[in-house]
C-alpha cells in the first residue's frame, strides 16, 4: 500500500510539473492560433478573418496568464479539454477518440510484437552465444535498429503498395466494407495495418533483442543458473524458468515506457501511410498552436506513460517477490 | 555511568548511536545499527572489536572515520570533543590523526590509479611534504616501511598488478602517510588468503611499535582478535556486550554470547572434537529493537527479566565490563 | 591497455570503428572528395547518375554526391556533438545525484524522471517549431534537452554503486574534496559506461536529426543527410526514378547509426564483466 | 408506312444524337483527394466558420448567391439570379432564385438570405469575410418580399459584392433556434446544394456525399456520389492519383508535368491557373528598404526566371508581372502603357541604381550605404518546411550576395512566421498577396489600404505586410469602391499600377496557382484553360463546388 | 569400505582468447563410501575447478583437459551430456561456494525443491510436498518456508535449504564448495553439526572444500591439501594435524593463530602463489618454501610418496633423492 502511495505521489508531482511545462511552452512562443491558421492556408484565407477567428477562439481578449493557468488546471481536473482550434469547433475529446484507438491498435500491437520477437531472439542469442547464427543476427538487427524508420517506411510503401500493389497505399480499412463489427472489416483493418506495423516492428525489434540478450547473459552467469544446471535440469527448463524469467524483469520498465509512449503515436509512419493516429494530430496541433489539443494530448501521453510505469511496477512486484515484500 | 572513558585515551566515544533509514518516501524503516556504544582506545593500544556481520562494528569504524554522522553520541580525540559538523580545515586536521584501512584490498584502491599516485594524494592534501622529489622519496619510504620492496618497482604499478596482500600493504601505507595516531582497521585480513593474513597482522603490530600507533581492529574472528589486540570488545546487535583485556575475554568469557562465539570458533589446539552448540544461530533483526536484552531470544540462560528490561554495562573490575543480568546488578 | 587490446579483438567493434573512421575521413576530406559545391544549383536538374554526377542531381540542379559528402560533416557533427552534450548533461545530473544522494538526489531524480516521462519526439517538435533561430545548433540543443534522461538514470545508479566502493571512502578519509572524488575516482571508473552511453546517444541523435529534418522542422537550408532526404521526399524522388537520391542518404544514416550501435555494443560487451567473453 | 415511320424515327434519333452531341452519362463517383493541408477533416458542417474550419463537403451542401470567377470576373448565378446597384451605389438589390427548396423540403426565400447576413452581424465570430466591418459601409440587409434582398450602405462599396456573394446561405427555420452558432457543429446539414451529406469516417479521413435528387438545377449533378479523402502527405495523394484511386487531387507534385501529366498524358490532366503572386516583402519601415531605388535594385538583382525553374519546375505560371496582376486579369486591368514593363534580371542595372543612391561595395565586396556603413546581414523570412519558399530564398540569397547584400534564411513555424510578418519585425519575407478577387482591386486593397497597415514596427499590420501606403493609391482605391462604372474603376487601377511600377513597394517574384490535378480515367468535364468555368479551387469552396456539378462519366 | 569415486590424473582449467590457465594439474585421489574428504587450499589453488570438473559442470571457458573420473563404476568424463545430467543430483549433488545466491530469487522455495525431484523421478505431485517438508525438517527449517521466496530467509536458512535440496534424491556423494564461508561462525558451526548428523544417518560421502584448515581438521576424516592446482599432501585429519609433512601444509596449519593459550608471534607463508598460466618446472611451492633444496625442487616435480598408510605427500624432502640431499 505504501508502495502504491509512493508511486501516486510521484505520479501527481510529475504530472503537475509536466502540465505546467505544457502550459508555459506554447505560450512562450510568438504568434497566435489565428495567425497560424492564416499561414496554414497559404493565402487562401481572407486576412480579415483573423478578427473573426480571434473571437471564435476566444483569444480576442488578453487574459492574465495566472488566470489562464488557473482556468487551465481547473479544466483539466474536470476533464474538459475544451474545443480544438485547428479542428474548430470539434471538442478535443472527440478528436482524441477518433485517433487514439488506431494508435493503440497499430503502435501498441506492433510494440508488443517487437518486444516479444526481440525478447525471444534475445533469449536465444544469449543462450547460444557462441553460435554463428547469433553472430549474424545481432549485426543485422543493429542495422535494422539504426535505420531511420520513416525512410524504411517510404521504401516499403513505394515498393509493396505502389509498385507491386500488394498492399493498400493509405488508410486504415477499405471503404467498400459494410459498417459494424464483422470479419471482412477486421480482415481489411489487418490488411491495411501490415505495412505500417512492419516498419515499426522491423526497426524496433533490435533494441529489445539487445536489452534482453545483455540481461540474459548477465543472468546466465548468476549462481542460481549454475545451480539449476547442477540439479541436472533439462536445458529448456534452465533457459526459461531460471534464466529468461529473471532476465526479462529489467526489460519490463523499458517495455512499459514504450507502451506508454505508444500514445504519442508513430508520427512518421502515420504520415507515410496516411494512417489515422494521434501522432499527426499532435504534430498539427503544435504547428497550429492549438493549445487545447496539444495540452490534452500531452496530458494523455504522460498519464499513459505514468500509468504504464505504474502497472509495470506492480507487474514487476508480481514477478519479483523481492520488490513486493520490500527487501533491500 | 559505567564506561571505560579515560581522558588519557587517544580516542573515546560516548553513547555513540547510529540509525539508518531504509526504504524511501512512505516506506521508511529504521535500522538500529549502533545503540549507545562507549569505547576508549588508549595510546599505542589495539582494541579488538568482534562481532558477527550486522552487529554494527563496521558502522562504528565509519562513524569514527567521519564517513557517517552519528545519530547521537560524542567522539573525543585526545580528550577534545569532535563536533558533528566540521569545516573543511577542522575535518582535515581530524583526518590527519585518524585514518582507516579497509576490508577489501581489491576495492579499496582505485583500479585506475598507480600506487604512486594513490600514495601521493594524502601527502599533497595534508601537505605532509612538499616538492615532487620529496613526495617521491616519502612514498618510497612508506612502501618500504610496509614491506613493499624494492619500493621503486611498486610506485608505477597498477593495483591489478599486485597480489591481495600487496594491495593491503599499499592500503596500510596510504593510512600511514599522514602519520596518524589512530588507525581504524576494518577486517583488514578477512579477504586475504590465510597464508598472507599473519604477515599483515604482524606488519600492523610492527608499525604500531615503531610509530606509536593505536588501532581499532575490527574482526569477526575471535582468534585473530586475540592475536592482535590488547583488549577485546564484543558487539551484538549494535550493543557492546562485553569488553576486557584480550586474555580475559578469550579465556574467561562472561557474556553468554561471547561464550557462544568461543564455542563455535574452531580450535584444534584444544582437541579435535568440535564443541557441540545448543543454540541456533539466527541473526537478530536490527529494524526491531527488543525491549530487553537483544540476545535474550537465543540465550540459554535467559530469564523473564532479560526480555523485559535492557541490561546495563556492568563493571566487573578496572578493565572488565559486561552487559548481562547473570552478573550482579 | 588490456581492454583496449581486447576491444580490437571484438569483430563488431572493428567493424564499427572502420565505418566510423570512414565517415570521419569523408567529413574531414569533404572539400577534396566532393567534386562540386553542395549548394551550387548550376547543373541540369534531375540528372540520373552519370560520370559527372555519380549520384545524379537534385530537382534544383545540385550535385547529390557532393551533398552527401558534405552532408557527412554536419550529420556526423550533429551525432557526435549531441552525443557529447547529452552525455555531459547525463553526467552532470546522474553523477551529482548518485554521489551526493539525499535531497540533491531527490530533486535531480525527480527532474530526470519528468524528462523521462515527457514524450521525446513531440517535445522535440514543440521546441524545434518554436526556437526562432533555425539551424543545426537548434537541432543539437533540442535533441540534447530531450535525450539526456536515460543516460542520467544509468549513470546515477552506477555512481551509487561506485560510491559504495571502498576506494571512494578511502579518498574521502584521505581528505579529498568532493569535486576531486568525482573527477578523479568516480568519473574515470565510469568511463566505459560513459563511452557506451555516448555512442547510444549519438545513434539517437543521428536518427532524431533525420526525423526532425524530414518533418521540415530542421534547417532545410543546411546540408545534412536528413535534409537531403527531406528534399528528395519533397521532390518525390522515387517517382522521378531518382532512387539513389533517397536511398543513399538513408543508407548513410543507417550505416553511421550501425557503427555507433556496434561501438556501443562492443564497449558494453567488453567492460560489463558479466557480458565479457572470458 | 410503318417502316417509313420507323426509319424516320431512327434517323431523327441519329440526327438528334449528332446534333446535340453525345449524351452525358450519369452516375459514377467523384473521388477527391487532399494532401497535406488537412490533418484530418473537421467534422463540423457549420458553413459560416472560416474556410478549413468546416468539413469540405459543406461547400457542396450550402450554396452562395453568385459564384464570381476570380480569374475573369465571370458570374455564375446560383441562389441569386441578378443584382443591381441603386441610389448612387448606396443600395444593392439582389433577386433570389424561385422554386428552390431546402433539402428538408422547406422553400428557400429571400428571407433566408437576409437572415444569414443579419446572423453573421449578430455573431461577429462568423463574419469571416468581414462584410460587417467598420470599413465595409454595409448598414442593413432586408428581404423585400420572397425574392428580393436589399443591402443598404452608408458609403458606396461596390467591390463588397464579391464578398457578399461568397457567403453561404443558411436556412432561417433551422438556424434561428441555434444557441451558440460559433461552436455549433451542424451534424445534420440542410442546404440547397447539389449534394447531400451521407457519412463521414473521421478515422479514415473520408467523407461521403450523395447527389441531391431535388437539386434546383435540373439534371445536375451528373455523378451520384462524392468521396472526399484526405491523406497526410502530398506524395501519398500523388500516388493515389497515379494509381487511379482518385480522380481529382489537391496536390502539389514538385514537378507536376513530369510526375503527373507525363506519366499518362492521355488521362492525366493538370490545370494550374494563376490566382496570386509570390512576393518578396521588404519591410519599408526599416532602412534601407524605405528607399525606392534600393527596392528596385533588389527586384532587378533577383533572377526570377531561375526561381520559376528551380522552385516550381516552371509550373507556377511564370514570372509575376511587375504590377503583381495575375495573367488572366491583365487583358482587362493592366494599363496598356505598362504592358511591356518588366524588371528582368539585371545585376548591372541593379548595381547602377545602387550607385545612384550612393551605395558602394567595399574592398571585401560588402555593400555600404551612403554613409559608408556596411549593411548588416538581413534575414529572409520563410515558413519552415515550405520548400518552394526555401528554394527561392536560397536563390535570392545568392543573387543578393552578388550585390554585396548579406542574407540568411530564417525558417519559422507558421504562427511565428505570420506573427513576424504582421508585426513587421522581419527584414525581408517571402509571402503572398493577402487577398484574392476577380479584379486587381482586391489585392491592392488588402495590400495598401491604410487601415490594414501598422503605423510602426510592432503594431499589427493586418494585410499590408510591406507597411507601404501611398496617398495616390489610397485615393484610387476609394475611387474604385465608390463607383460601379468599369471605366472609372480601370483608371483607378491604372493609377495604382503606375505607382507600383515606379515605387516598387513590393518585389514580385513568381505567380502562384491553384493546383488542379485531374484524372480522365473515369470522369471528364474538368475546368481547363479552354473551359475556365472556375479557378480549380479546392473542393471546400464555392469554386470547388462548380467542379462537382460539371464533371461526368467518360 | 568400497571406493565410490576415483579421480585419476585429472587436468582442468580455463581457455581464454589470450591465455590458458591450467588450474588443476594431475590430481589423483580416491573417495570411499561414507567418507568425509576435506580439500583445503587458498584462493586460486584450483579446488573449486576440481569440484566443478568432477561434476561435469565446468562451463566454458572452463574445460577438462584430461583424466578419469570414475564414479560408482561409471566414467563420468566419457558420458554423454544427457546421461550425465540424469546422474547429477540423483547420484551426486553439489552445494556451491556462493550458496547465498544459488536460489532463484523470483521463484518459491517449493518450486525450486520440486523441479529436480520431478525431473529425476517422476514423483507424483502429491508426494512432492510431502518429501519437501520432510527434507526441510531434516535440516531444521520450518516447512512453512516452502511457500516463501529466498529473500525471506536468512543466510543460514538458505544454506540449510540448499543442503536439503542436495539431499532430496539420496545421493551417494555431496560435493560442498565452501558452503559456510559467507556465514557467521555460530551459524557455520550449527550447519556443520547438522551435516555431520545427516551424513551419519544417510551414509553419503562428502567432499568438503574450504580454505579454513582449522575448521577442516575438526570435521573431516581425510584432508587433501591443494596448492597451485595440485594435491601436495593427503592424510587422515588427525595425522595431518599432528604432523603436517609438506612445508606448505605446515605453513598453512600455522597460519591460524590459536584461540586459546598464550599469545605469541607466528609467521605466515611469505610470498604468493605462482602464476598458473605458465608451466612450472619443479615444485610449485619452491618460491615460498623455507626448506627448499635448490637444484632439486626447482628442477624436478616431486612425486607422491606414501609415508604411512593413507598419508601421502609430494615433496622432495621425503623422496630418497631429496632426503639424501637434505641431509
Amino acid at each position: 500500500m505504501k508502495y502504491v502511495l509512493k508511486r501516486i505521489t510521484f505520479f501527481i508531482v510529475t504530472a503537475w510539473v509536466a502540465l505546467t511545462i505544457n502550459f508555459i511552452l506554447p505560450r512562450m512562443m510568438p504568434g497566435n492560433p489565428a495567425q497560424a491558421m492564416i499561414a496554414k492556408f497559404h493565402g487562401r484565407l481572407n486576412p480579415q478573418a483573423i478578427h473573426a477567428l480571434k473571437i471564435a477562439f476566444g483569444i480576442d481578449v488578453q487574459k492574465n496568464l495566472l488566470l489562464q493557468y488557473i482556468d487551465y488546471i481547473k479544466r483539466i481536473l474536470t476533464g474538459d479539454f475544451g474545443i480544438s482550434l485547428s479542428f474548430f469547433p470539434s471538442p478535443v475529446n472527440q478528436i482524441l477518440s477518433y485517433a487514439i484507438p488506431w494508435t493503440l491498435g497499430l503502435v501498441g500491437v506492433s510494440t508488443v510484437i517487437a518486444f516479444s520477437i526481440g525478447t525471444l531472439l534475445g533469449i536465444r542469442t544469449a543462450w547460444r552465444r557462441e553460435s554463428t547464427s547469433s553472430g549474424i543476427i545481432i549485426p543485422i538487427f543493429l542495422f535494422l535498429n539504426s535505420m531511420p524508420y520513416f525512410w524504411f517506411a517510404l521504401l516499403i510503401s513505394y515498393l509493396f503498395a505502389f509498385k507491386l500493389k500488394w498492399f493498400p497505399l493509405v488508410g486504415a480499412y477499405s471503404l467498400n466494407i459494410p459498417k459494424g463489427f464483422n470479419l471482412a472489416r477486421i480482415a481489411s483493418i489487418l490488411y491495411h495495418a501490415i505495412l505500417p506495423a512492419c516498419t515499426i516492428i522491423i526497426t524496433a525489434t533490435g533494441g529489445w533483442l539487445l536489452t534482453m540478450r545483455n540481461n540474459m547473459i548477465s543472468v546466465l552467469s548468476d549462481d542460481y543458473v549454475a545451480f539449476a544446471q547442477a540439479k541436472g535440469l533439462p536445458d529448456k527448463v534452465i533457459e526459461y524458468k531460471y534464466a529468461a524469467r529473471n532476465a526479462i524483469l529489467p526489460s519490463f520498465t523499458g517495455f512499459a515506457m514504450a507502451l506508454g509512449f505508444v500514445i504519442s503515436g508513430a508520427l512518421l509512419t502515420e504520415i507515410v501511410f496516411s494512417y489515422p493516429g494521434i501522432g499527426y494530430i499532435l504534430y498539427q496541433s503544435v504547428l497550429n498552436l492549438d493549445y487545447p489539443l496539444m495540452q490534452a494530448i500531452f496530458l494523455f501521453i504522460m498519464i499513459a506513460v505514468l500509468t504504464a510505469n505504474f502497472i509495470a511496477d506492480l507487474f514487476y512486484a508480481l514477478l519479483d517477490p523481492r520488490v513486493r515484500t520490500g527487501a533491500e | 555511568m559505567q564506561s571505560d572513558y579515560k581522558v588519557e585515551n587517544i580516542l573515546n566515544v560516548k553513547g555513540l548511536k547510529k540509525e539508518f533509514k531504509i526504504g524511501s518516501f512512505t516506506n521508511v524503516r529504521t535500522v538500529h545499527a549502533v545503540n549507545g556504544v562507549d569505547l576508549g582506545i588508549g595510546q599505542k593500544e589495539v582494541l579488538g572489536l568482534v562481532g558477527e556481520s550486522g552487529s554494527g562494528k563496521t558502522t562504528i569504524a565509519r562513524l569514527i572515520a567521519k564517513l557517517y554522522d552519528p545519530t547521537d553520541g560524542k567522539i573525543f580525540l585526545n580528550g577534545k570533543e569532535i563536533p558533528h559538523k566540521m569545516n573543511r580545515k577542522a575535518l582535515l586536521n581530524y583526518r590527519k590523526d585518524v585514518q582507516m584501512v579497509f576490508q577489501d584490498p581489491f576495492s579499496s584502491l582505485n583500479p585506475l590509479h598507480k600506487v604512486g599516485y594513490t600514495l601521493s594524494r594524502p601527502l599533497k592534501v595534508h601537505k605532509i611534504v612538499n616538492g615532487n622529489n620529496n613526495i617521491k622519496e616519502k612514498i618510497e619510504e612508506l612502501l618500504e616501511e610496509c614491506g613493499l620492496t624494492p619500493a621503486k618497482d611498486f610506485t608505477n604499478k597498477y593495483p591489478h598488478e599486485l597480489s591481495g596482500g600487496q594491495m593491503q600493504r599499499v592500503g596500510i601505507a596510504r593510512a600511514l602517510a599522514v602519520n596518524p595516531k589512530l588507525i581504524l582497521a576494518d577486517e583488514p585480513t578477512s579477504m586475504l588468503d590465510v597464508s598472507i593474513r599473519l604477515d599483515i597482522m604482524n606488519l600492523m603490530l610492527d608499525l604500531k611499535e615503531k610509530n606509536g600507533l593505536s588501532y581499532l581492529f575490527i574482526t569477526h574472528d575471535l582468534a585473530g582478535a586475540h592475536y592482535m589486540s590488547d583488549r577485546i570488545a564484543i558487539m551484538y546487535a549494535g550493543f557492546l556486550v562485553e569488553i576486557g583485556s584480550s586474555d580475559d575475554v578469550i579465556n574467561k568469557p562472561m557474556h553468554p554470547y561471547t561464550q557462544l562465539l568461543k564455542k563455535a570458533t574452531p580450535k584444534p589446539e584444544s582437541g579435535l572434537e568440535p564443541e557441540k552448540l545448543d543454540i541456533t544461530g539466527e541473526v537478530p533483526d536490527l529494524t526491531k529493537l527488543l525491549p530487553g536484552c537483544q540476545f535474550a531470544p537465543r540465550c540459554p540462560f535467559a530469564k523473564q527479566r532479560c526480555s523485559e528490561e535492557p541490561p546495563k554495562m556492568l563493571q566487573i573490575d578496572e578493565n572488565r565490563f559486561v552487559r548481562c543480568f547473570l552478573y550482579k546488578h | 591497455m588490456d581492454q583496449i587490446m581486447s576491444f580490437f579483438k571484438i569483430k563488431k567493434s572493428v567493424a564499427g570503428m572502420i565505418i566510423l573512421l570512414f565517415f570521419i575521413l569523408v567529413a574531414i576530406l569533404a572539400p577534396y572528395i566532393a567534386p562540386y559545391s553542395p549548394t551550387s544549383m548550376e547543373f541540369m536538374p534531375l540528372e540520373h547518375p552519370n560520370s559527372q554526377h555519380l549520384l545524379g542531381t537534385t530537382a534544383t540542379g545540385q550535385d547529390i554526391f557532393s551533398r552527401v559528402i558534405w552532408g557527412t560533416r554536419l550529420s556526423l557533427s550533429v551525432g557526435i556533438i549531441t552525443g557529447l552534450i547529452t552525455i555531459a548533461l547525463s553526467i552532470m545530473m546522474g553523477i551529482t545525484a548518485g554521489y551526493f544522494g539525499g535531497i540533491t538526489d531527490g530533486i535531480l531524480s525527480m527532474i530526470t524522471n519528468i524528462f523521462l516521462v515527457i514524450p521525446g519526439l513531440p517535445l522535440m517538435i514543440i521546441i524545434a517549431a518554436y526556437i526562432t533561430v533555425k539551424g543545426v545548433m537548434t537541432i543539437i540543443i533540442v535533441i540534447s534537452i530531450t535525450g539526456w534522461a536515460w543516460g542520467a538514470r544509468v549513470l546515477r545508479s552506477q555512481a551509487m554503486t561506485l560510491k559504495s566502493r571502498d576506494f571512494i571512502k578511502a579518498s574521502v578519509i584521505v581528505g579529498e574534496k568532493s569535486s576531486h572524488v568525482i573527477f578523479s575516482d568516480i568519473l574515470p571508473n565510469m568511463l566505459s559506461l560513459i563511452v557506451a552511453e555516448f555512442f547510444g546517444s549519438a545513434l539517437y541523435a543521428v536518427l532524431s536529426e533525420a526525423g526532425l529534418e524530414f518533418l521540415g522542422l530542421g534547417d532545410a537550408n543546411a546540408v545534412t543527410w536528413g535534409t537531403i532526404l527531406y528534399w528528395a521526399q519533397n521532390n518525390q524522388a522515387i517517382l522521378l526514378g531518382q532512387w539513389q537520391w533517397i536511398a543513399v542518404p538513408g543508407l548513410c544514416i543507417a550505416l553511421l547509426g550501425t557503427s555507433f550501435a556496434l561501438l556501443n555494443f562492443a564497449v558494453d560487451e567488453l567492460t560489463n564483466p558479466k557480458l565479457r567473453r572470458r | 408506312m410503318k417502316k417509313l415511320a420507323l426509319l424516320v424515327l431512327v434517323f431523327s434519333l441519329i440526327f438528334v444524337i449528332l446534333g446535340l452531341g453525345e449524351p452525358i452519362k450519369y452516375g459514377g463517383t467523384l473521388r477527391f483527394i487532399g494532401g497535406g493541408g488537412w490533418a484530418q477533416f473537421p467534422d463540423s458542417m457549420n458553413p459560416l466558420l472560416p474556410e478549413g474550419g468546416f468539413s469540405p463537403v459543406v461547400a457542396e451542401i450550402y450554396e452562395v448567391l453568385f459564384y464570381v470567377n476570380p480569374l475573369n470576373g465571370n458570374i455564375t448565378d446560383l441562389l441569386g439570379t441578378s443584382y443591381e446597384w441603386k441610389n448612387n451605389n448606396l443600395e444593392l438589390d439582389i433577386n433570389t432564385r424561385e422554386g428552390v427548396k431546402w433539402s428538408d423540403g422547406t422553400p428557400f426565400t429571400a428571407r433566408d438570405v437576409a437572415f444569414t447576413f443579419n446572423y453573421i452581424k449578430k455573431y461577429p465570430a462568423l463574419d469571416q469575410l468581414a462584410v460587417w466591418s467598420s470599413t465595409s459601409g454595409l448598414e442593413s440587409v432586408e428581404a423585400n418580399g420572397d425574392n428580393i434582398v436589399v443591402f443598404k450602405f452608408s458609403k458606396p462599396n461596390t467591390p463588397l459584392f464579391y464578398y457578399l456573394s461568397n457567403i453561404p446561405i443558411i436556412p432561417e427555420h433551422i438556424w434561428s433556434t441555434i444557441k451558440n452558432p460559433v461552436t455549433f457543429k451542424n451534424e445534420n446539414p440542410v442546404g440547397t446544394g447539389p449534394f447531400l451529406f451521407k457519412s463521414s469516417s473521421p478515422q479514415n479521413n473520408v467523407i461521403l456525399a450523395v447527389k441531391n435528387p431535388d437539386y434546383w438545377r435540373k439534371g445536375r449533378p451528373y455523378v451520384d456520389k462524392l468521396e472526399i479523402r484526405a491523406v497526410k502527405s502530398n506524395t501519398t495523394s500523388l500516388l493515389m492519383l497515379l494509381r487511379h484511386d482518385a480522380d481529382w487531387g489537391d496536390c502539389t507534385p514538385a514537378d507536376p508535368k513530369k510526375l503527373w501529366v507525363d506519366k499518362d498524358p492521355e488521362l492525366n490532366k493538370m490545370w494550374w491557373p494563376v490566382n496570386n503572386a509570390n512576393i518578396l516583402y521588404l519591410n519599408t519601415q526599416k532602412t534601407p528598404f524605405d528607399i525606392p531605388e534600393f527596392r528596385k535594385a533588389v527586384a532587378l538583382a533577383i533572377d526570377k526566371e531561375s526561381l520559376v525553374e528551380k522552385a516550381y519546375h516552371g509550373s507556377c505560371g511564370g514570372v509575376a508581372h511587375p504590377t503583381g496582376i495575375i495573367p488572366s486579369q491583365q487583358n482587362e486591368w493592366l494599363d496598356p502603357l505598362l504592358k511591356d514593363v518588366n524588371l528582368r534580371y539585371s545585376p548591372q542595372k541593379a548595381q547602377e541604381l545602387l550607385t545612384s543612391i550612393g551605395f558602394k561595395k567595399n574592398s571585401r565586396g560588402e555593400l555600404m550605404d551612403s554613409d559608408g556603413k556596411v549593411l548588416p546581414t538581413y534575414k529572409i523570412l520563410v515558413g519552415a518546411g515550405w520548400t518552394d519558399y526555401i528554394t527561392m530564398a536560397q536563390i535570392i540569397s545568392k543573387n543578393l550576395e552578388n550585390l554585396g547584400i548579406k542574407t540568411v534564411i530564417d525558417q519559422e513555424a507558421g504562427s511565428t512566421y505570420m506573427s513576424s510578418i504582421m508585426s513587421g519585425t522581419y527584414d525581408m519575407a517571402i509571402c503572398w498577396w493577402a487577398g484574392e478577387g476577380p479584379s486587381p482591386y482586391y489585392y491592392y486593397y488588402q495590400g495598401f489600404y491604410p487601415p490594414f497597415s501598422g503605423s510602426k514596427i510592432g503594431e499589427t499590420s493586418l494585410s499590408d505586410y510591406a507597411r507601404y501606403t501611398n496617398p495616390i493609391i489610397t485615393a484610387a482605391l476609394e475611387t474604385f469602391s465608390k463607383t460601379s462604372d468599369i471605366h472609372l474603376q480601370k483608371q483607378a487601377i491604372y493609377a495604382i499600377e503606375r505607382i507600383i511600377v515606379e515605387d516598387t513597394p513590393l518585389v514580385f517574384l513568381t505567380n502562384r496557382t491553384h493546383f488542379g490535378c485531374f484524372s480522365e480515367a473515369y470522369l471528364v468535364g474538368w475546368p481547363s484553360d479552354s473551359n475556365p468555368y472556375c479557378a480549380a479551387e479546392v473542393i471546400d469552396s464555392p469554386g470547388g463546388a462548380m467542379i462537382t456539378v460539371n464533371v461526368h462519366l467518360k | 569400505m568400497k571406493t565410490l569415486l576415483k579421480v585419476k590424473d585429472f587436468n582442468a582449467g580455463y581457455v581464454l582468447t589470450s591465455q590458458r590457465i591450467h588450474a588443476v594439474k594431475n590430481v589423483t585421489f580416491k573417495l570411499d563410501n561414507g567418507e568425509f574428504l576435506g580439500i583445503a587450499g587458498e584462493s586460486g589453488c584450483g579446488k573449486s575447478t576440481l569440484a566443478l570438473g568432477i561434476a561435469g559442470l565446468l562451463n566454458p571457458p572452463g574445460e577438462v583437459f584430461s583424466g578419469e573420473v570414475e564414479f560408482d563404476g561409471k566414467n563420468l568424463l566419457k558420458m554423454k551430456n544427457d546421461s550425465l545430467r540424469k546422474l547429477r543430483w540423483k547420484e551426486f549433488s553439489i552445494v556451491f561456494q556462493s550458496s547465498m545466491n544459488v536460489l532463484n530469487p523470483v521463484i518459491k522455495i517449493k518450486s525450486q525443491m520440486f523441479d529436480a525431484i520431478q525431473y529425476h523421478t517422476n514423483m507424483p505431485s502429491n508426494h512432492l510436498e510431502e518429501r519437501a517438508k520432510e527434507l526441510l525438517e531434516l535440516v531444521n527449517v520450518s516447512p512453512k518456508y516452502l511457500e516463501a521466496y529466498p529473500h525471506q530467509l536468512s543466510g543460514g536458512m538458505k544454506q540449510r535449504v540448499v543442503i536439503a535440496m542436495a539431499l532430496s534424491l539420496n545421493p551417494k556423494l555431496i560435493i560442498m564448495d565452501e558452503p559456510t564461508t559467507a556465514l557467521d561462525v555460530v551459524v557455520q558451526r550449527n550447519i556443520l553439526q547438522e551435516i555431520d548428523k545427516l551424513r551419519k544417518k544417510f551414509g553419503f560421502s562428502i567432499i568438503f572444500i574450504t580454505h579454513d584448515l582449522s575448521l577442516l581438521v575438526e570435521i573431516s576424516d581425510t584432508i587433501a591439501i591443494m596448492y597451485a592446482g595440485q594435491i601436495v599432501e593427503k592424510a587422515p585429519s588427525t595425522k595431518l594435524y599432528a604432523k603436517p609433512l609438506h612445508p606448505y601444509s605446515y605453513g598453512l596449519m600455522h597460519s591460524f593463530p590459536p584461540l586459546v593459550g598464550k599469545r605469541q608471534r607466528l609467521h605466515g607463508i611469505a610470498g604468493h602463489p605462482p602464476d598458473l598460466t605458465e608451466d612450472i618446472e619443479g615444485c610449485p611451492f619452491f618460491e615460498r618454501c623455507t626448506k627448499r633444496i635448490n637444484g632439486v625442487c626447482d628442477k624436478a616435480k616431486p612425486s607422491f610418496i606414501e609415508i604411512e598408510p593413507g598419508h601421502i605427500v609430494a615433496c622432495h624432502l621425503y623422496d630418497e633423492e631429496g632426503e639424501s640431499s637434505a641431509k
